[in-house]
């Protein structure tokens, strides 16, 4: 019965067959996208401090070899739907680091064109088809893409698929619920990922889910789920891969929990004072970033001078993003109505605020 | 209290509840001349215009529920699946949310979904991917994604429904950049709005009306569509201007009807487009006129008619002889009793009792 | 584990202990009241032909069973929420056949004072506490009643529990998904029943649910679920007095899926064309009043004399019914305004249609 | 394009975004003399309240997300946890739906839950629970339960959060009968109708705004509860009268203050209910000053400005020298970057630039 028996990890690498042995070279770039995203987000948080960066803004710290082992998973030609916590993503699936930074600053060089901000980049080309505010929005628009591609043409190893990202809070909401039914229901080339950070804002997965093993909730859609370890890039990476090939190839939706940890408060601006020191110390020591560093030296793949210039050098790259980003220039107030509506109509509003209504 | 009008039942659909029908006067299609043009009711004209677009485009999808094997809750989707097939017709869960959403996900990627909500009342379920999300996405997003989506759905109450069935709520969404509102009293603007919508790229709420579906009138061949966002004056007059849509439009034109014997000339403004706006027409007309009357099924405050007023008092100013008089429904959540349904609801009458007053506070004279 | 091993309706009665042989009386009792139903959606089917009723009229026939095993399960302490396909558990639950009838026609006298009709029964007295229009809305309410009883004091036999009743459809709105997840993280005497006619309109379970089993879904919030035949009265009956006594002395929710089956279209005007013929007759003969009634005559409880004599008993309560509505006075237009708020607050709107707007 | 005044940033709490506060104009409090009132923040005197409910009637009780451990996410709620343990202050998973329905049911059975969603945006989940249900229980079933629920929730703009979540989305909730909706400007009516919301028997709206958190004025001691329903002269004038309401007000107030200078006198109408609306305080101010300026943040087309145009031409027509004037937000979804945001929202200038283009219309002499 599909919907009872929980598949490990393990089960489904076996299965789709994905456990092999990286290159060196393939570990070692997987170092330098998790260094840059620390990178990155550190420096967005001094940028917030500094007044740069305004709005609410949620950083990836601690998931980012979930974001990285997802990301990597991915096809080009596929699709992906993620929250306002995606600066990562966004640096992961390739958009330019300064223009992500300039999004931040609110610059007309940013990838929303400054319009989004921290929760909201897009990337048309890239198919990264935003991050979303409001939790849970994303989900029902990311089954509405793999509707779409069902309905392009048959399945096939080398369809596309769209990957959806959700917190663990965000379980709780009605439109995963749909969502998921509908994926179910019709079949379609999606995988569900939860990045459970054990935290929703301050509430625990326990005290918000009734079933707090979060890869179980596909039971009632008979989606089959598997946990696995988010700070293990590989161990995520692979579980992708085979969620998203049985949704290539067989039209199934999968779904995917990632075990993470939060290292700061849910933004920039939470002190977390409701995290135990123990929790604190318990994230720090899981820090997945230091940890596979120490892999990589331990394995040979680097010595500490490498790994030292790699970090040293997506620093540089922050260092440019950050210099792009200040000297983009920001958005004109005459830019107001621009993309107002996609098809222009009559009489469409274009007033400021305190105008004239102008009528005759 | 007021005595209300008896309404003359027409023949309903065995879907469609009760047999309190409206009595159907002129409607625009009846003062302008179409040529080739057909007589069909306003279900047909949406059922035909939504065959011959998804036949044009095949990007055009529907989806809803029960439009398909049940071939809609109003049979505006009739024999559509049976031409089509599932996947063009799409028949959903009962997920207004999810496949709201989902239809806004494949708009995304280059489809044109058209949605069928069952009322407007259960838009509620799904308004924050309509608002938050279709209503975002381009602007939002820099433009780098847009949303051609149409979410057909009808409104009103008259028909026992009850509260919870029988609200008008589209002034909500009329209150919402990045979303278009279109709003068609007769079968020929059923179907040419209906055609821009389709073919606009951004999201368009497609407002029906239960008492609608059932009224005939010509309907041009061709396909051409109207202009999302210019109000249209349906039925020219020198005396006083009713503003109104959907419906409502049928009971201004009643009443325009009715005053024409006593020698009033009454000039009725179609809205057409609840978003964008046409306030220079609704102004033309009053400055043409000097009396104003907004007519809407809606409640009173805060309503349509608000902005209507609003409009005619800043934008015709100088031209009015007196304060615009508004006419819409009382402020109840509305009762199932036919006796209280009609007490609440706006009528003929009503808006007659509105006009005549305005024209003794005005001391008019033919 | 909860979340896994669906309990068969077996085991909960053996668990609870509550299958035990019926009285005559009592089997006798349950089907007047089968039957009473039954003659009242008739009658409500003609006096909806004549114009006597309005709006949307959804029956309970084919669901006779269903309604009087789960009315007779509550204690008259405990709340109920229920759907617009009400007026069977508005008879069962003691309501007034007069009075509902009467909220039928819209009159002063219907239990809701002709304000609700058909598909909004209230009974304040006799704890039912609504039918509700909008698919699922009754579920999240019904979850706050069953909040209120956990507040109000701790466990125990003798407390009060609610039941929230839903057709097969509903369970693929987020309503439902958010409710049954409060219902369980906040541990509430709640009992959840899905009536599972097969349809929701004319949509079949298979093509909505993406886990047809429906009393499956339950696994997602680790509430435990149980499929009943929903043509035995006594298996309903049993198992929402099991579910009951779980929700009152351990304070946990329960779900039940009984196995019904519609006689007729959704709603009175609806023709139901997309039933094949083999649907309606499997529905006819599945049909659970003339069974009961067999049962009941070949048990030697009753003979057809019997029979009948009930069946005439209950055809003249439903005439009555129909005179006390025809003759109750409808509500006047000045009461419009009346129950517009509970509590009066200053320039509350009371205009009627056309008014002149009084401001000075 | 217009020039933006700078604004002045007060200190904000950790837990709110961005630095870009809003200069304190003098409040209601300053002008109406306060015995036994204490000096605090908006967000005191909500905490404050709410803690004095609580005390009162074991019925009171708070639910929502994150209002407990962390405290409130604009920390209105902070130390309640702890005072009141976890079943009176109830942190909720994220489910506006699921947990409005749920308090919606336990008001039903005699409790008077407080719930607060974090921001007006997130209501639109809990829409069908709040309009089709909390709104229209009461009447729906005969007068037979009702649904003493308050919601408390903020809605604005202004700190860069960006199109989904900067709505003003209020004059939705006004609109609906069976709702009541207040909108308290200054510490002292966040108290007043807080207290008059939570011991009303009917659902009422409470709209809070992210600007007002850490604005101060006297407070009150005391229980005294507003009268809902009822606007406020905030400021009495002669010239011209500003009607706003929440946020809006200080800004009138503002305003109103740059004008004395310049010998012009402005009355502002603080609304404090939307609905019911108090048509005829607001009436009778402009029957006075014979000049009206409609001032919100949320968008202008079907706004509550909207029906505050319409009310007063349709109530005062005889006394008003020009058309009232509109002064609310640019019709787009509000952008991140702060100076798009900063043109698209109405401010300081841009109602005094109306005012002034008001009196310049009417030939306004001292
Ligand atoms: C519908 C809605 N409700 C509430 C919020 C406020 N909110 C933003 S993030 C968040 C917590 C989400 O938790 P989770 O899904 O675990 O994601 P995480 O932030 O941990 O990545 C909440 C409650 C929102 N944005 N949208
Ligand atoms: C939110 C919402 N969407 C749609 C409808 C229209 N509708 C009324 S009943 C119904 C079918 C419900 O099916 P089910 O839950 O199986 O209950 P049944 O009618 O079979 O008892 C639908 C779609 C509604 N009332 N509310
Ligand atoms: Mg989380
Ligand atoms: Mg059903």
């Amino acid at each position: 019965m599909p919907s009872s028996a929980p598949v490990t990890s393990a089960e489904v690498n076996q299965v789709a067959g994905h456990r092999h042995e990286e290159s060196a070279e393939t570990l070692i770039g997987f170092y330098r996208e998790m260094a840059l995203i620390r990178a990155f987000e550190l420096r967005a948080s001094e940028m917030y401090a500094r007044a740069r960066i305004g709005g609410y803004c949620h950083l990836n710290l601690g998931e980012e070899a979930t974001v990285v082992g997802l990301m990597d998973a991915l096809q080009p030609s596929d699709y992906l739907f993620t929250t306002y916590r995606d600066h990562g993503y966004a640096l992961a699936r390739g958009m330019e680091p300064g223009k992500v930074m300039a999004e931040l600053f609110g610059k007309t060089t940013g990838v929303s064109r400054g319009r989004g901000g921290s929760m909201h980049m897009f990337d048309a080309e890239r198919r990264m088809l935003g991050g979303y505010g409001i939790v849970g929005g994303q989900i029902p628009p990311a089954v509405g893409a793999a509707l779409a591609i069902s309905m392009d043409g048959p399945a096939g190893a080398e369809t596309e698929a769209v990957m959806c990202l959700m917190g663990d809070g965000t379980t709780n909401i009605g439109s995963f619920h749909e969502s998921l039914n509908l994926a179910g229901v019709w079949n379609l080339p999606i995988v569900f990922v939860i990045i459970n950070n054990r935290l929703g804002m301050g509430t625990p997965v326990e005290a918000a889910s009734a079933e707090p093993e979060l890869y179980k909730r596909g039971s009632a859609y008979r989606i089959p789920g598997v946990r696995v370890d988010g700070n293990d890039v590989i161990e995520v990476r692979d579980a992708a891969l085979a969620a998203l090939e049985q949704a290539r190839i067989e039209r199934r939706p999968a779904l995917i929990e990632a075990m993470s940890y939060r290292l700061r408060g849910h933004s920039v601006v939470d002190p977390a004072r409701y995290r135990s020191v123990d929790d604190t110390a318990e994230a720090k020591a899981q820090d997945p970033v230091p940890a596979f560093r120490e892999r990589l030296i331990e394995a040979g793949h680097l010595d500490a001078q490498a790994a030292t210039a790699i970090d040293q050098e997506v620093d540089l790259v922050v260092d440019d993003a950050v210099k792009f980003a200040e000297d983009s220039p920001d958005p004109s107030p005459d830019e107001l109505f621009d993309n107002a509506y996609a098809t222009d109509v009559a009489n469409a509003p274009r007033s400021l605020p305190g105008e004239r209504l102008v009528v005759s | 209290m007021t005595s209300r009008s008896g309404t003359v039942a027409e023949p309903v659909e065995a879907s469609e509840p009760g047999a309190h029908g409206y009595r159907r006067p002129l409607t625009r299609a009846d003062h302008v001349a179409m040529p080739n043009a057909q007589v069909m009711t306003y279900r047909q004209a949406l059922n035909d215009t939504l065959r011959q677009e998804m036949i044009r485009d095949d990007k055009v999808f529907l989806i809803g529920e029960e439009i398909g094997v049940f071939e809609g809750s109003y049979k505006i989707t009739a024999g559509l699946l049976a031409e089509f097939g599932p996947e063009r017709v799409r028949d959903t869960p009962i997920a207004e949310e999810g496949f709201t959403g989902a239809a806004i996900g494949a708009a995304m990627l280059g489809y044109r979904p058209v949605v069928e909500i069952m009322t407007i009342n259960f838009t509620l379920k799904a308004i924050d991917q309509i608002v938050n999300h279709a209503a975002k996405i381009h602007s939002m997003f820099g433009g780098q994604s847009s949303v051609p989506l149409v979410l057909r759905t009808p409104g009103g109450g008259g028909q026992q429904l009850a509260a919870t069935h029988s609200q008008n709520l589209e002034v909500w969404y009329a209150h919402i950049p990045g979303l278009k509102v279109v709003a068609p009293s007769s079968p020929a603007d059923a179907k040419a709005l209906l055609l821009a919508a389709i073919r606009d790229n951004d999201p368009v709420i497609f407002l029906e009306n239960l008492a609608l579906y059932n009224t005939k009138g010509p309907v041009p061949d061709g396909d051409e569509a109207a202009e999302i966002g210019r109000a249209a004056v349906v039925r020219a007059g020198t005396d006083v201007t009713i503003v109104s849509y959907s419906r409502g439009v049928l009971t201004a034109l009643e009443v325009a009807e009715r005053f024409e014997a006593e020698g009033v000339s009454i000039e009725v403004v179609d809205l057409r487009s609840l978003r964008p706006l046409d306030r220079r027409s609704i102004c033309a007309s009053v400055m043409r006129t000097g009396r104003a009357v907004v007519f809407e099924d809606d409640w009173l405050t805060y309503g349509i008619g608000a902005e209507l007023s609003a409009t005619i008092a800043e934008g015709a100013f100088d031209y009015l002889d007196a304060p615009v008089r508004r006419v819409a429904a009382a402020e109840v959540p509305l009762p199932y009793a036919k006796p209280l349904e009609l007490a609440a609801m706006p009528d003929a009458d009503d808006l007659a009792r509105a006009v005549r007053e305005l024209l003794q506070d005005t001391r008019f004279r033919k």
